[in-house]
């Protein structure tokens, strides 16, 4: 890491980059928005939005955006026709990614890449995208909803970006983490030479990154997936955790490491699409079969479903938590259900 | 201005009271969340529960919500605000459940806010009113504000609009929506199992979150909630895109009081307006 | 060329439904922009079928019925008239021009009304021009 | 990259179309490739299944009835779905005719564990509709080049009445060889039913199969499932010499889509054959 | 995935002057799932339907659709023919090219476009039609009539009279009703006793007719042809079996009660028959002036009844009545005209309602048929007033119909009984009916007095103590008038039974707005009403006279007969069903169906429709919010997929 290059720029200058960016590619990046802050593809670098604390929906959908189209067809005589939907992808940088979003797409990796058939979309996606990190303000405070610490992730952990930033005043310093964000600094003539100053200050920040406290509690990835295992008929947890649950999709369509989709076909006059959708575990739905039947009818079974995916089958079968405890489901819930209250009393039991 | 530490003690009191006595399987309160600032509704379904029921300024969810999970018979109590009190109201005229089998704790409420931006909302909620429309016991003191609002004020610059202007407005909150059914649930008058927009025979309106297909679905709920929203708002405060669907569900809430003469989930006695008719109802509610 | 707008009618087949055939053996002439779905009562009108005859590009869409007190269920067009005197509204607050969408009673002895209405409609639809807001974008 | 993406139907014809019950809700229909290479990319096994797919319609995954050493064609058995409201796809599917192109995807999932099966000898269970996957391990296993390499092979299939036994034609086909054991059952017969009459279960404890070196393959609706299974413990089957086929809502086939998600395993992907050991492992969510 | 076939008419130059036919059909087959599309001159002609039956077979058709006039001129002729060809009959689409398209239209531009549109909405929805059959369900031949009075007694008899089993079923202790009252009856005068009694008569007679007096219907379950009723038999502390009518009880009783049959004029014996030609001609003991059941001794009747027919500790019974098909005949009240103070009735002696005359002329009533007043002498002068509390918008706004009649017939009784000067006060004067007028002219010659205006008030005079003054406006000569009178008679609003509701609520049916029953059409089907398998006939459905009544009646019986002379019936197969895997149970459907079709599974959770009593309208499936009612062959799908198909061109 010590070879890598440092560069850096003045925030006002932010504009110039990406113009460049926006020149080689699709830039996406936070913009702002009535409810908050999102990522989107950027055709006006003023609409940048460096000043965020964390967008509402996970840069996730940039990989795997809610609809993608897979074959259109046209009902026809004697029979359809159909084509394949190209996904003709330009380069993309995806902006301003803080460290946990940037982890929660390793984890992704792990499912729709690196294990059984690879998901060409996503792959495709995620080999065409630079990923240009950006620490956590460390003056500010954290969210009361955030707990990566416990996932172990530090507020500005450069691992997974191609490239990472990190604000020092008016500057921001931006560092090559691999060759791929290494070579595209190189190509941004901006971009000043940082000095010695700047690389203590990059490193120290993400020395102080892991000492920024977010909500914490140690969890072992083992022990809380074999806890769940214990506790998944323990109908008096669950029964009490889902009280309150509404059973509506928000922290799953928030959430950067859901992935569950559905396949659909729509149609009208004839010509129709078929795509993939985001989908939820949460939606009653989701697991009705055409004969009517259905495993999962309560909404405590559903929640469990959820929970037990992050905490437990995902450390079975991936070997990861599939959780950067980003505190989006928190934020965003409408009732306030906690998933770290939740495990935290999962461990008590 | 709400006492909301009495309330607390009140609602502790009774809820305590009516789970020992056995008179209820389950109490609908609240308590903390991820802490005091985010509470969650709660069902407090043991003596021993009592003690995590909080009640505070943040309190907003209508608990009228929760009602319809349970078996049909059983018997709960429910704390209610005025705007979960006339959800109750109208759960209570479409036999979704029966006034005998529930015990309604009464909160006069004054003084609430949002919990994200801290803002006081009283006056945005179920037509400002503080009372609970009906309940057994009331636990504070019944709250007379004195300022009487017309729920329908904040229409108005919609109204004025032009059309195009509004059609625009729409489109654009529409267009942000991505189809995470939060409205839907916490609306406590949705309690279709299934939702029509999950059927597939037929497909009312395609799943993807397109613009076409969020129209369709949010001005069909829009319908089917005519004459039956009670305006507490939670579809809006659900919304992750803050959408704001209460302003239309409020406009349909109005045409209906002018057409029909009656505001939902008033009285337990009220008609249900949308299955009902006049034979003296005018042609003129169709211009 | 003059707008020629689509217009989707849906008739009682008691009472509209056999109005518009009484228009048409009385050999009157109204503007041919107006297609019929024959449905057994004013009342199964869905509202979601309005706004998916809207999306779908109709330019107006014409409702017909009983009048009140003479349907053939008895009571079914006065349900009707409530449901969709909502719907209007719905559609008005929408933003779209809710005269696009209008309910008429038109009993079977009415033929006369029956090319009336629709000429007058059809010719009103004309003037408000094409409906694009509630159109789903890109189909034909 | 569009050529491996796992998302794509390869076209194929249907080239026959057998109703199979007097109900008129089960038909075979047999699919040749309309491409040589998806013929040859096309590897599969019994317990097998692929996704039919009806553009307009949507996909619907069905187990493989045929057998690999039938070449040239793949065979599905399919119900129409649904009670009251028919399933989409299977409806639709139902309405097509011999001559109609349709879509497939696969073949997907686990196959029964051939290697597992072999020298040893074998009891397929099959209850009514169920049996789709059977017949095809069934006809696997029968083939000339392949029967040496299992044992004794016993086959007790039953269904509600004579009229909805599948495969008939093939039912008195293997009744007279003498290399596999058939015992058809009805739960109820009717005038011109000569055979057995009574419950899978029953049936499957007066043939009593010897647990030594033999596998149980049990498909079948729930109820069948749930008393089948006892007889077989209380035979001394171990768990892992029982298997089973789960049926789960399933979309995409490939372990992506979180549908079918059962404990740390995707029925489609993972499954969706299981021994009752795998399946013990499994939280009770389905 | 279908396999359609479009039949394009050219119905001579009718459609095909203005629409051209063979462009709908070089359309029709670029359509996906259309396999034939072909034209003919008349495809209603016997060639056309071969055409279509010769396609069906040859193309293993399964949707037919006909491009032709309006169906609801061919919709069933084209119907038999697909049917023909054994292919369900619901599988036909109707497209109208004639009355809806190339009739209203001199462009064939403009006809011919929208005859594509119209095909491609047919296309659209004919892929998604299913084939419907029409359930059949037993009927049971026997008839409920409810209430005895001439109505259900003219019913019963028709009815028994073609052999089917009839139970009759009468609230009072004998048949008869209303007429049994009256002395003549208007506009031929003829005795009402001379005409009726022998019908009572008949029917205790008839083999068929099972009568069941003093009995209620407490409860109906079922739908027509398979009706499940159940009677209470109210107690009569007699036993009609053993009871041999000798009456040597009622000579014996002490108990003194009101008779309702004299309208409260006479008093009754606690043990008697209501009048002496009642049927059945078996007493019964009233428990209000039963000096037993009010003092708890005397049982001298029990002591007098030679066949051991008394017994006090009678209980209500109950029955259960299997039935096809039910006509309700419950008659009607007078309006109780105490409350109009300003017309005295009840207060002061001399002012007499309708019925109490009625009681008055007849020689079985309570003064042998003379007219004397209470204090037993006979009025000098008589004042008619009509529309008591009828036309009147602070009471009943309906016309009672039969009053103007009545009173005239009434004037006719007072001048041949007595020598009183007889007045009418009237609004206007009614007589449209067979023989009426006549009998209105023929009453002005008996030198009755003809007032025009209402009467506004009686007073007692201040000058004649005990004598009456009528106030009224005569609106002829503009003048008020103060007549003094002896005795005044009122011609009170007919209404509805007090019991009405409860009758409505038990048999499913509606009112009009006065509380009469309501006919399922006021003009196409008068006597059936929203339950299928009930009628209606006589004043509960809204005042008639007698002749009307009888019509009724009749009407009802030949009903009836159109259901209970088969043993099976079809039902209607576009009925609505509920999809309970779906149904979330907001019972919207039970709110709105006019039928009570729907109904609430609470174990389930779910609705539920009764095919038997749907009509189809689809209005539950309009008011579903899951969309778990399916409206057949006008299902959501359906309509939606036909609206697209229109709107696609």
């Amino acid at each position: 890491m010590a070879a890598s290059v440092l560069k850096k720029v003045v925030i006002e200058k932010i504009n110039e980059v990406a113009a460049v960016l926006m020149q080689k590619g699709t830039l996406i990046a936070p913009v702002k928005e009535e409810a908050g802050a999102n990522f989107r593809e950027i055709k006006d670098p003023k609409d940048i939005y460096l000043d965020y604390y964390n967008s509402i929906l996970s840069p996730k959908m940039v990989f795997f955006p809610q609809m993608e189209d897979f074959v259109k067809y046209q009902l026809a005589k004697p029979k359809a026709d159909a084509k394949i939907v190209e996904m003709n992808l330009k380069p993309a940088f995806l902006f301003g990614v803080r460290p946990c979003d940037v982890k929660s797409f390793e984890i992704l990796d792990k499912h729709f890449y690196a294990s059984g058939i690879i998901d060409t979309y996503w792959k495709a996606r995620r080999d065409n995208t630079t990923i240009i990190g950006y620490a956590f303000d460390l003056d500010k405070p954290v969210d009361s909803a955030d707990f990566y610490n416990t996932l172990g992730i530090g507020a500005a952990d450069p691992e997974g970006s191609d490239i990472f930033i990190v604000k020092k005043d008016k500057e921001l310093l931006l560092k090559g983490i691999t060759k791929k964000g290494e070579a595209l600094l190189g190509e941004l003539s901006m971009l000043e030479k940082a000095d010695a100053k700047d690389e203590k200050y990059f490193t120290d920040y993400v020395k102080k990154g892991k000492e920024k406290k977010t909500r914490f509690m140690k969890v072992d990835d083992k022990a809380v997936a074999k806890k769940y295992e214990d506790i998944f008929e323990n109908n008096e947890y669950w029964t009490k955790m889902s009280d309150a649950c509404l059973s509506c999709g928000v922290c799953t369509f928030v959430c950067p490491t859901c992935y569950c989709f559905d396949i659909c076909d729509e149609t009208i006059f004839g010509k129709g699409t078929r795509r993939r959708i985001w989908d939820a575990c949460m939606f009653t739905d989701f697991t009705l079969e055409t004969s009517g039947h259905n495993p999962r009818t309560k909404v405590s079974q559903r929640l469990r479903q959820k929970v037990c995916h992050k905490y437990s089958f995902s450390v079975r079968k991936y070997d990861v938590i599939s959780c950067v405890g980003c505190g989006r489901c928190t934020r965003s819930c409408p009732v306030n259900i906690d998933i770290y209250s939740m495990v935290e009393e999962a461990t008590k039991l | 201005m709400t006492n909301f530490k009495q309330i607390e003690e009140n609602l502790k009191k009774e809820a305590k009271k009516l789970l020992e006595a056995g008179s209820v399987a389950v109490v609908l309160a609240y308590t903390k969340g991820a802490d005091e600032k985010h509470p969650q509704p709660f069902a407090a379904k043991k003596a021993d529960d009592v003690a995590n029921i909080i009640f505070n300024e943040y309190c907003n969810h209508n608990l009228a919500r929760y009602i319809v999970r349970y078996a049909p018979g059983t018997k709960i109590a429910v704390a209610v605000k005025a705007a979960d009190s006339r959800a109750v109201v109208v759960l209570i005229q479409e036999e979704k459940i029966k006034r005998e089998n529930l015990i309604l704790l009464g909160i006069p409420v004054s003084g609430m806010k949002n919990q994200k931006t801290g803002e006081i909302i009283d006056e945005k909620t179920t037509g400002g009113l503080t009372n609970p429309v009906v309940y057994d016991v009331l636990l504070g003191e019944e709250i007379h504000t004195g300022k009487p609002v017309s729920p329908y004020t904040v229409l108005e610059q919609y109204e004025k609009m032009d059309k195009d202007a509004r059609f625009a407005f729409w489109k654009a909150q529409f267009d942000k929506c991505i189809r995470c059914y939060a409205c839907r649930k916490a609306c406590p008058m949705c309690y279709c199992d299934p939702c029509f927009i999950d059927q597939t025979k037929p497909r009312w309106a395609d799943k993807s979150p397109q613009s076409h297909g969020n129209l369709m679905y949010h001005l069909t709920r829009f319908q089917h909630l005519a004459g039956r929203c009670i305006d507490c708002g939670e579809c809006t405060r659900a919304c992750p895109v803050d959408i704001p669907l209460y302003l239309f569900h409020k406009k349909v809430a109005k045409d209906c009081e002018e057409m029909f003469k009656q505001a939902a989930g008033m009285k337990i006695e009220d008609k249900l307006v949308m299955v009902d008719f006049r034979v003296e109802d005018s042609d003129k509610i169709l211009e | 060329m003059e707008f020629e707008p689509k217009i989707l009618g849906i008739a009682c087949n008691w009472c509209t439904y056999t109005g518009a055939d009484l228009a048409g053996t009385t050999r009157l002439k109204y503007p041919q922009n107006l297609r019929v779905v024959r449905v057994m009562c004013s009342s199964r009108i869905n509202p979601s079928f309005i706004f998916r005859a809207f999306q779908l590009g109709a330019d107006g869409v014409l409702v017909g019925g009983c009048h009140p007190g003479d349907c053939h269920y008895n009571t079914g067009n006065l349900y009707a008239r409530r449901r969709l005197a909502v719907t209007k509204k719905i559609l008005d607050f929408a933003g779209l021009e809710p005269s696009r969408f209008r309910v008429e009673w038109i009993s079977a002895s009415e033929g006369n009304k029956f090319a009336e209405v629709v000429k007058e409609f059809t010719e009103h639809v004309q003037i408000l021009g094409p409906q694009t807001k509630f159109k789903i974008a890109g189909v034909s | 990259m569009m050529s491996n993406n796992p998302y794509i139907p390869m076209p194929v014809t249907i080239t026959k179309i057998i109703n199979e019950v007097d109900t008129n809700d089960i038909k075979t229909f047999r699919l040749t490739f309309q491409n040589k290479e998806d013929e040859q990319k096309f590897k599969y096994l019994p317990g097998q299944f692929a996704e039919l797919s009806i553009f307009g319609k949507g996909e619907s995954p069905i187990g493989i009835a045929s057998s690999p050493t039938e070449p040239g064609y793949v065979e599905f058995t399919v119900q129409k779905a649904g009670v009251i409201v028919p399933g989409l796809v299977t409806a639709a599917l139902h309405d097509l005719e011999e001559g109609a192109e349709i879509g497939m995807r696969g073949p997907l999932g686990k196959s029964w564990p051939i290697e597992f099966l072999e020298k040893k000898n074998i009891v397929v269970v099959g209850g009514g509709f169920a049996f789709t996957t059977l017949r095809s391990l069934i006809n696997y296993m029968l083939h000339k080049d392949n029967r040496k390499r299992f044992g004794e092979i016993t086959v007790v299939y039953g269904a509600r009445n004579p009229g909805l036994l599948l495969y008939k034609n093939e039912l008195a086909a293997w009744e007279k060889r003498d290399d596999i054991k058939t015992n058809i059952t009805v739960d109820k017969g009717n005038e011109s039913w000569k055979g057995r009459e009574g419950f899978v279960p029953n049936v499957c404890k007066e043939v009593a199969p010897s647990p030594k070196n033999t596998v149980a393959v049990i498909c079948g609706p729930p109820i069948m499932i749930k008393f089948t299974l006892p007889v077989f413990y209380d035979l001394k089957f171990a768990k892992e010499n029982i298997l089973t086929s789960l049926e789960m809502r399933m979309k995409c086939g490939i372990g992506k889509c979180g549908r079918c998600n059962v404990g740390f395993k995707y029925v489609c992907s993972d499954g969706p054959v299981f021994s009752m050991a795998e399946l013990e492992e499994l939280p009770r969510d389905f | 995935m279908s396999r359609i076939g479009v039949f394009v008419c050219h119905c001579g130059l009718n459609i095909a002057k203005t629409v051209r036919v063979s462009e709908l059909v070089e359309f029709a087959r670029t359509l996906p799932d259309v396999v034939v599309a072909e034209e003919y001159k008349f495809m209603c002609s016997t060639p056309g339907q071969e055409l279509i039956q010769n396609d069906i077979k040859k193309y293993k058709l399964d949707r037919v659709i006909v491009a032709a006039c309006s169906p609801l001129m061919h919709e069933k002729t084209f119907r038999k023919v697909i049917a023909a060809t054994g292919l369900n009959q619901y599988l036909l689409t109707i497209v109208n090219v004639r009355e809806q398209t190339s009739w209203v239209t001199s462009d064939i531009e403009v006809g011919t476009a929208k005859g594509k549109a119209l095909i491609n909405g047919a296309v659209y929805r004919a892929r998604l039609l299913s084939p419907l059959v029409s359930r059949v369900i037993d009927v049971n031949p026997d008839i409920v009539v409810v209430g005895g009075g001439i109505a259900g007694i003219q019913a019963a008899l028709e009815l028994a009279d073609t052999g089917k089993q009839v139970y009759l079923v009468e609230k009072s202790p004998t048949i008869g009703g209303h007429m049994a009252q009256f002395d003549k009856t208007f506009p031929t005068l003829d005795c009402s006793a001379c005409i009726l009694t022998p019908k009572m008569d008949a029917v205790l007679q008839h083999k068929n007719i099972k009568m069941m007096t003093y009995c209620e219907v407490t409860e109906v379950k079922g739908y027509v042809g398979n009706f499940d009723i159940i009677v209470k038999q109210k107690a009569r502390y007699v036993d009609h079996d053993k009871c041999n009518a000798c009456l040597a009880c009622t000579e014996k009783c002490p108990g003194k009660g009101v008779s309702e049959w004299d309208e409260g004029l006479a008093k009754k014996k606690a043990i008697s028959i209501p009048f002496p030609q009642a049927v059945p001609q078996k007493p019964v003991i009233d428990r209000d002036s039963c000096t037993f059941f009010l003092k708890g001794k005397c049982r001298l009747c029990e002591k007098v009844c030679e066949q051991k027919a008394i017994d006090f500790e009678q209980q209500d019974t109950f029955v259960n009545i299997k039935a096809g098909a039910i006509i309700v005949a419950t008659g009607y009240d007078l309006m109780d005209t105490k409350p109009l103070v300003q017309y005295g009735y009840g207060k002061l002696p001399g002012v007499y309602s309708a019925l109490e005359v009625e009681r008055l002329f007849n020689s079985a009533g309570p003064t042998g048929g003379k007219v004397t007043l209470r204090d037993g002498s006979e009025p000098k002068s008589i004042a008619i007033l009509h529309c008591i509390g009828s036309r009147d918008k602070n009471n009943h706004e309906h016309c009672s119909r039969v009053c103007c009649m009545y009173s005239l017939k009434f004037a006719h009784l007072f001048k041949e009984k007595t020598s009183a000067d007889v007045y009418q006060f009237y609004i206007d004067m009614r007589a449209a009916g067979k023989g009426y007028e006549e009998f209105y002219n023929r009453i002005i010659e008996e030198d009755v007095k003809f007032i025009r205006g209402k009467g506004a008030r009686i007073t007692e005079s201040k000058e004649e103590p005990g004598r009456l003054v009528v106030e009224a406006e005569d609106t002829i000569t503009t003048k008020f008038i103060n007549l003094p009178v002896d005795m005044v008679v009122l011609s009170p609003a007919i209404v509805p039974r007090a019991d009405a509701k409860d009758v409505q609520r038990m048999f499913n049916l509606s009112s009009d707005k006065h509380g009469f029953f309501m006919e399922r059409h006021p003009k196409l089907a008068p006597l059936s009403t929203m339950t299928e398998g009930v009628f209606i006939a006589g004043v509960c459905q809204g005042p008639k006279d007698i002749p009307d009544t009888v019509a009724q009646a009749l009407g009802a019986a030949a009903e009836v007969l159109t259901i209970v002379s088969k043993d099976k019936m079809e039902l209607e197969a576009t009925t609505a069903i509920v999809n309970p895997a779906v149904c979330c149970g907001c019972q919207n459907c039970v709110r709105v169906c006019p039928y009570g079709a729907p109904s609430f599974n609470e174990q389930k959770n779910v609705c539920e429709i009764n095919e038997a009593l749907c009509k189809g309208c689809g209005q539950c499936a309009a008011a579903c919010p899951t969309s778990a009612i399916i409206a057949r062959h006008f299902t959501n799908e359906q309509v939606l997929a036909e609206i697209e198909g229109l709107m696609e061109y």
